[in-house]
């Protein structure tokens, strides 16, 4: 159940250059079933930064009834996020949307996790429950520079992690997409998440396969009221069929919406 | 006595609060949250003949306390309106104002004439005010002779009472407001957004899509007030007034302005309980400040207290 | 090279940054804190004929990301700004806009020729947007013909370059500009406020002793914005751009959306050095960007960088 | 000179019913010369309590650094500064204006000070620099309530204070105006600040004394250059003359300006 919460900072760092690590409590957490899933933070009371701001859900921790998201401070929102300090509110409304479908991978099986800058965090959760579940999993982590990669070593610790940047300065040079290529790596299902462009060479690879990418758009409502965040749907003939990605996705299974 | 129960054309409301057309969808999502019984009516999303997808995303932008939307008016078509979505709100017991759009005057005509028929719908909004659409829309919502044709034409439609969506991007409000009574609305609502624009500095390209698209929120309050002092002194029909409210002294001051009933909008998306807390709340703030019933606030900012003992509108 | 010099008819700048006319006085408060000459031009507040008290306080209300204000066009006079405030003023190597207002086409006609013979003035800012007064002011901004008219009269008159400062408050402001330019101004300075209320809810009053008032702050911005980069695209004479500006950044945006430079009105009262840390804050703004000069971000929104190299304004 | 600084709070406390005293530190204080004078305040950083708020200087410590507020939560933004706690900032205008004349009363006169509600606080400053002089200090301070009382012990310190409330419920029951005559209060120099009702007594009063009244207005800039504070000027007959509150004023000599 979605549920509005304001939520208590227990801790809040810097993990990387301007990324960001943070952890809530709250009884919200109680809702928090399916990794890919996001929130919605309102992050002044006020008319500052005033709508909501989308932010996946990249750790969940029931015992502790905490949960934690990676972002990157890039516009007014997330600034005054990371400004944000232990013990202070945030106004939490989730968890929202479909995440990714566990249930696809079985155990033995080998999935495929790609991420892409701040498209990396909703996977981390999503790993730990395929290792759990006894799923082979691997990892390819795509940064812009070696400053900005994060949580490498906590992908190492759940499976075999691939890292590249753009210039190059860690990991391989280049794109996921490369890596997966050069390395030859071969999976069973394929989870993805990132900027559209690299959705988009997945989705040109991979269509028959058994993938699912997580999309990213301006958001309104969050929760499929307002139609800000729709997607058309792939070969509709009457070009007016649509997913809203707050609530039928942010994850949709390869093929299904237009990119 | 109900201190917040407010009749109004077609319209017997249980409070004055309801949220506004693009605003709650067609009432499912918010349902999640609250009860939706608990609402005065609830102002569906506009409906047009055909289905309409809108305009390519990114749909809506930030702005200082407030937001701007170029959705384009997507919606499912009439017939998924009349079969689905208004049977399904139908288990409430919640007045529906069906907010009606089309490009061309038959198209208005045809959707008022249809969705005037499902029982639940107790009043038409007409939307001749959307800012994010090509044809149609706006232009029916800036000269007054068109936009009393198409009332006029929409009203021998409907089996309900039309209200008309004011636009707030026009030179005159009070003389479209006069051209629109005369007509024959049954009332008037307002104000739809403001056209407005953000440039994303990374790209040097407008964010939205579409390029402008409607300034809603807090931002737009002043504004919406100013025209609804205007036009309700002008008209002897009731306003349903919009634009930026967030809380129960919002609704208030939207009643001294002339308001008969008010609309939450964006409100809606920073926090989904806001209806049912300005309707938790209205009381409180009637008490504070000594009304025994709600509609004793109405049009307080121009009535002469000294001479009129003014009850309900 | 100056990275931020702009050439305007009239007013050659060394930075396209300058206070709104009202928002700066005569310059002598702000004189307190930095050195005027850092400043493009100054924006004088309006001046008529007659001396003026303006409207009765209260005269200004907050609103959400904004104020409203009615000052009423409280000068001192076109005489006293001849002989004491212009003079004063005179001491700084900075171009001087005056702001021209009246309730008749003769009160514009007089001041704009007495004013624009002072050595300083090297522009003249027609205002006919006020929405403060009865008489004259927003009148003359609302009816295409009646401005062009009134351009043409004031343009005989002056020997300085003649800008008009356009109201926001019409629904179609692309045809304004137009007759404007048509009718010989030089260039456009817009947005002026758009007239908004508050209500007291403790009295149930209007705020403001006038009423209604003028909107002014970032919370108009993206309606600025909007009318910018209609108006610019429309038109071949320059765009002051204004309304809601507080940052660099912002100042990018306004030119990104088609000013050739812009003013800085409200937020002066909140920061009183804020036209000096945009000025200062510019060169970084255009390195991040990638800008060697501010004109290249001229209508960059709506320009097509693929066909044509666009230098200067 | 009027300075702009973002000053720490060294101490906040509610001191009657919505009554805060608020003390703020740095080097703004060094300008501080005249009681009666103001600052303005910018609350939030960002466009909530969009425009600043004048509030009188009460107390000035140069030693410390640290001046003193007396304010009432009333609206928005005198309820976001009441939230503020000690080590946050707060961005300050000052001071403002000018203050009441200290030289109007001289050694061995006697001065009377009155204050309603929220115009109050500034007389404490100007009754420590009147007891300095020598001068002799009578203070009528006029209430709503019991509860909203404050400063009566400091101000008893400096000399006679007569308290008044609207209900009765401490001191006599009434309006200042009734307790100098009851009191038969007599006095070389009167300063005055509260709600403008009060000063039209006053005024009504005491036109011909060496009477010095403080006026409220709703303001913009707060440093003359906006227009929005304006008042008339007694016979002034053109109609156009005016003095502004913030840079003329706040304090005007009985009798000089329209109240
Ligand atoms: C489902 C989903 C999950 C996300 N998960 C993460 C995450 O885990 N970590 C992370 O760092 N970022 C994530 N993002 C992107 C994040 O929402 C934006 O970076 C953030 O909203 C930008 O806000 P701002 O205050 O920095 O920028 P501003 O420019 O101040 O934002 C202004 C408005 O634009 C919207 N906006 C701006 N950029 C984006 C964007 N890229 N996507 C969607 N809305 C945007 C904001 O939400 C806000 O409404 C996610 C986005 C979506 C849709
Ligand atoms: C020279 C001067 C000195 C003052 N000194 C004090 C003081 O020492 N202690 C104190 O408690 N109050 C003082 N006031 C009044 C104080 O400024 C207002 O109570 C305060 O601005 C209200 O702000 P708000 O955020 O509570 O209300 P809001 O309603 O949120 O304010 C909205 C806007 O209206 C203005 N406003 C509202 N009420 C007033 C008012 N009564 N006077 C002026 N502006 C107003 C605000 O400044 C703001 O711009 C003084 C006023 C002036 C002019
Ligand atoms: C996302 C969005 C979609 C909207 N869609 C419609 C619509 O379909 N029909 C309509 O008449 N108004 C529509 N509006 C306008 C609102 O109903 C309302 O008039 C306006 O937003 C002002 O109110 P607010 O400030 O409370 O949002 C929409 C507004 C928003 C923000
Ligand atoms: C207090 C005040 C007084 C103003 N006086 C004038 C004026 O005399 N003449 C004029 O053309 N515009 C006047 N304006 C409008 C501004 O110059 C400017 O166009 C408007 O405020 C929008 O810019 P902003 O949002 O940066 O303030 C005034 C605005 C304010 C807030
Ligand atoms: S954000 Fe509102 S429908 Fe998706
Ligand atoms: S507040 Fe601006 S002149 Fe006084």
């Amino acid at each position: 159940m979605i549920k509005k919460e304001m939520m208590r900072i227990v801790s809040q760092e810097g993990i990387a250059d301007d990324i960001f690590e943070i952890t809530l409590e709250g009884s919200l957490v109680k809702e928090m079933h399916q990794p890919g899933q996001f929130v919605h933070l309102k992050i002044t009371e006020g008319p500052e930064a005033f709508l909501r701001r989308p932010i996946s859900i990249a750790k969940i921790n029931k015992e502790m009834n905490q949960f934690t998201m990676i972002y990157r401070k890039d516009g007014l929102g997330t600034r005054l996020l990371s400004e944000k300090i232990v013990d202070q509110k945030v106004d939490v409304l989730g968890p929202l949307g479909n995440g990714f479908p566990v249930e696809e991978a079985q155990s033995g099986e080998t999935a495929l996790l790609v991420g892409g800058g701040i498209g990396v965090p909703p996977l981390y959760e999503l790993s730990k429950r395929l290792v759990k579940k006894g799923v082979h999993v691997i990892h390819v982590l795509g940064f812009q520079t070696n400053s900005a990669v994060f949580y490498e070593e906590k992908f190492r610790e759940l499976g075999s992690t691939y890292v590249a940047t753009v210039d190059g300065s860690r990991g391989s040079k280049g794109f996921v997409t490369d890596v997966i290529k050069t390395e030859g790596l071969v999976f069973d299902t394929l989870y993805a998440c990132g900027p559209t462009p690299m959705l988009k060479a997945l989705e040109e690879n991979y269509r028959g396969y058994n993938a699912y990418l997580s999309l990213e758009e301006r958001m309104g409502c969050g929760i499929g009221a307002c139609f800000a965040c729709v997607c058309h749907v792939q070969n509709d003939s009457l070009g007016h069929a649509y997913k809203k990605v707050c609530s039928d996705g942010p994850v949709f299974k390869v093929g299904e919406v237009v990119l | 006595m109900n201190r917040l129960h407010v009749e109004l054309p077609g319209l017997s409301l249980k409070n004055p609060i309801m949220p506004a057309s693009g605003c709650f969808g067609f009432g499912k999502e918010y349902a999640q949250f609250y009860d939706l019984n608990k609402l005065g009516a609830i102002m569906i999303k506009a409906t047009t003949v055909e289905p309409r997808f809108g305009n390519p995303t990114p749909r809506v932008a930030e702005t200082s306390s407030g937001m701007l939307n170029a959705i384009g008016l997507q919606n499912p078509g009439l017939q998924k309106v009349m079969t689905e979505e208004l049977p399904w709100l139908d288990q409430y017991d919640v007045p529906i104002i069906a907010n009606v759009a089309g490009s061309q005057i038959e198209d208005y005509v045809e959707v008022a004439r249809e969705i005037s028929k499902a029982p639940n719908v107790h009043a038409i909004e007409l939307n001749i005010s959307c800012p994010n659409v090509k044809t149609g829309g706006i232009a029916f919502g800036t000269v007054p002779e068109i936009a009393a044709e198409l009332t006029k034409l929409v009203k021998q439609a409907s089996s309900v009472p039309v209200y008309v969506k004011l636009s707030p991007n026009v030179t005159n409000i009070v003389e479209m407001a006069k051209a629109i009574e005369r007509a024959g609305a049954d009332g008037l609502t307002m104000i739809n957004t403001l056209i407005g624009m953000r440039i994303d500095l990374k790209t040097g390209n407008p964010i939205l899509s579409n390029k402008t698209g409607g300034l809603s929120g807090p931002a737009i309050k002043p504004i919406a007030i100013r025209m609804i002092y205007e036009v309700s002194q002008a008209v002897s029909i009731p306003v349903i007034g919009m634009g930026g409210v967030q809380s129960a002294e919002d609704v208030l001051e939207f009643f001294y302005a002339g308001a008969s009933a008010v609309a939450v909008g964006t409100a809606n998306f920073i926090d989904p309980f806001v209806c049912q807390t300005i309707i938790e709340e209205l009381p409180r703030i009637l008490d504070k400040h000594g009304f025994d019933h709600i509609s004793e606030c109405q049009g307080r900012s121009w009535k002469n207290y000294a001479t009129t003992t003014y009850r309900g509108s």
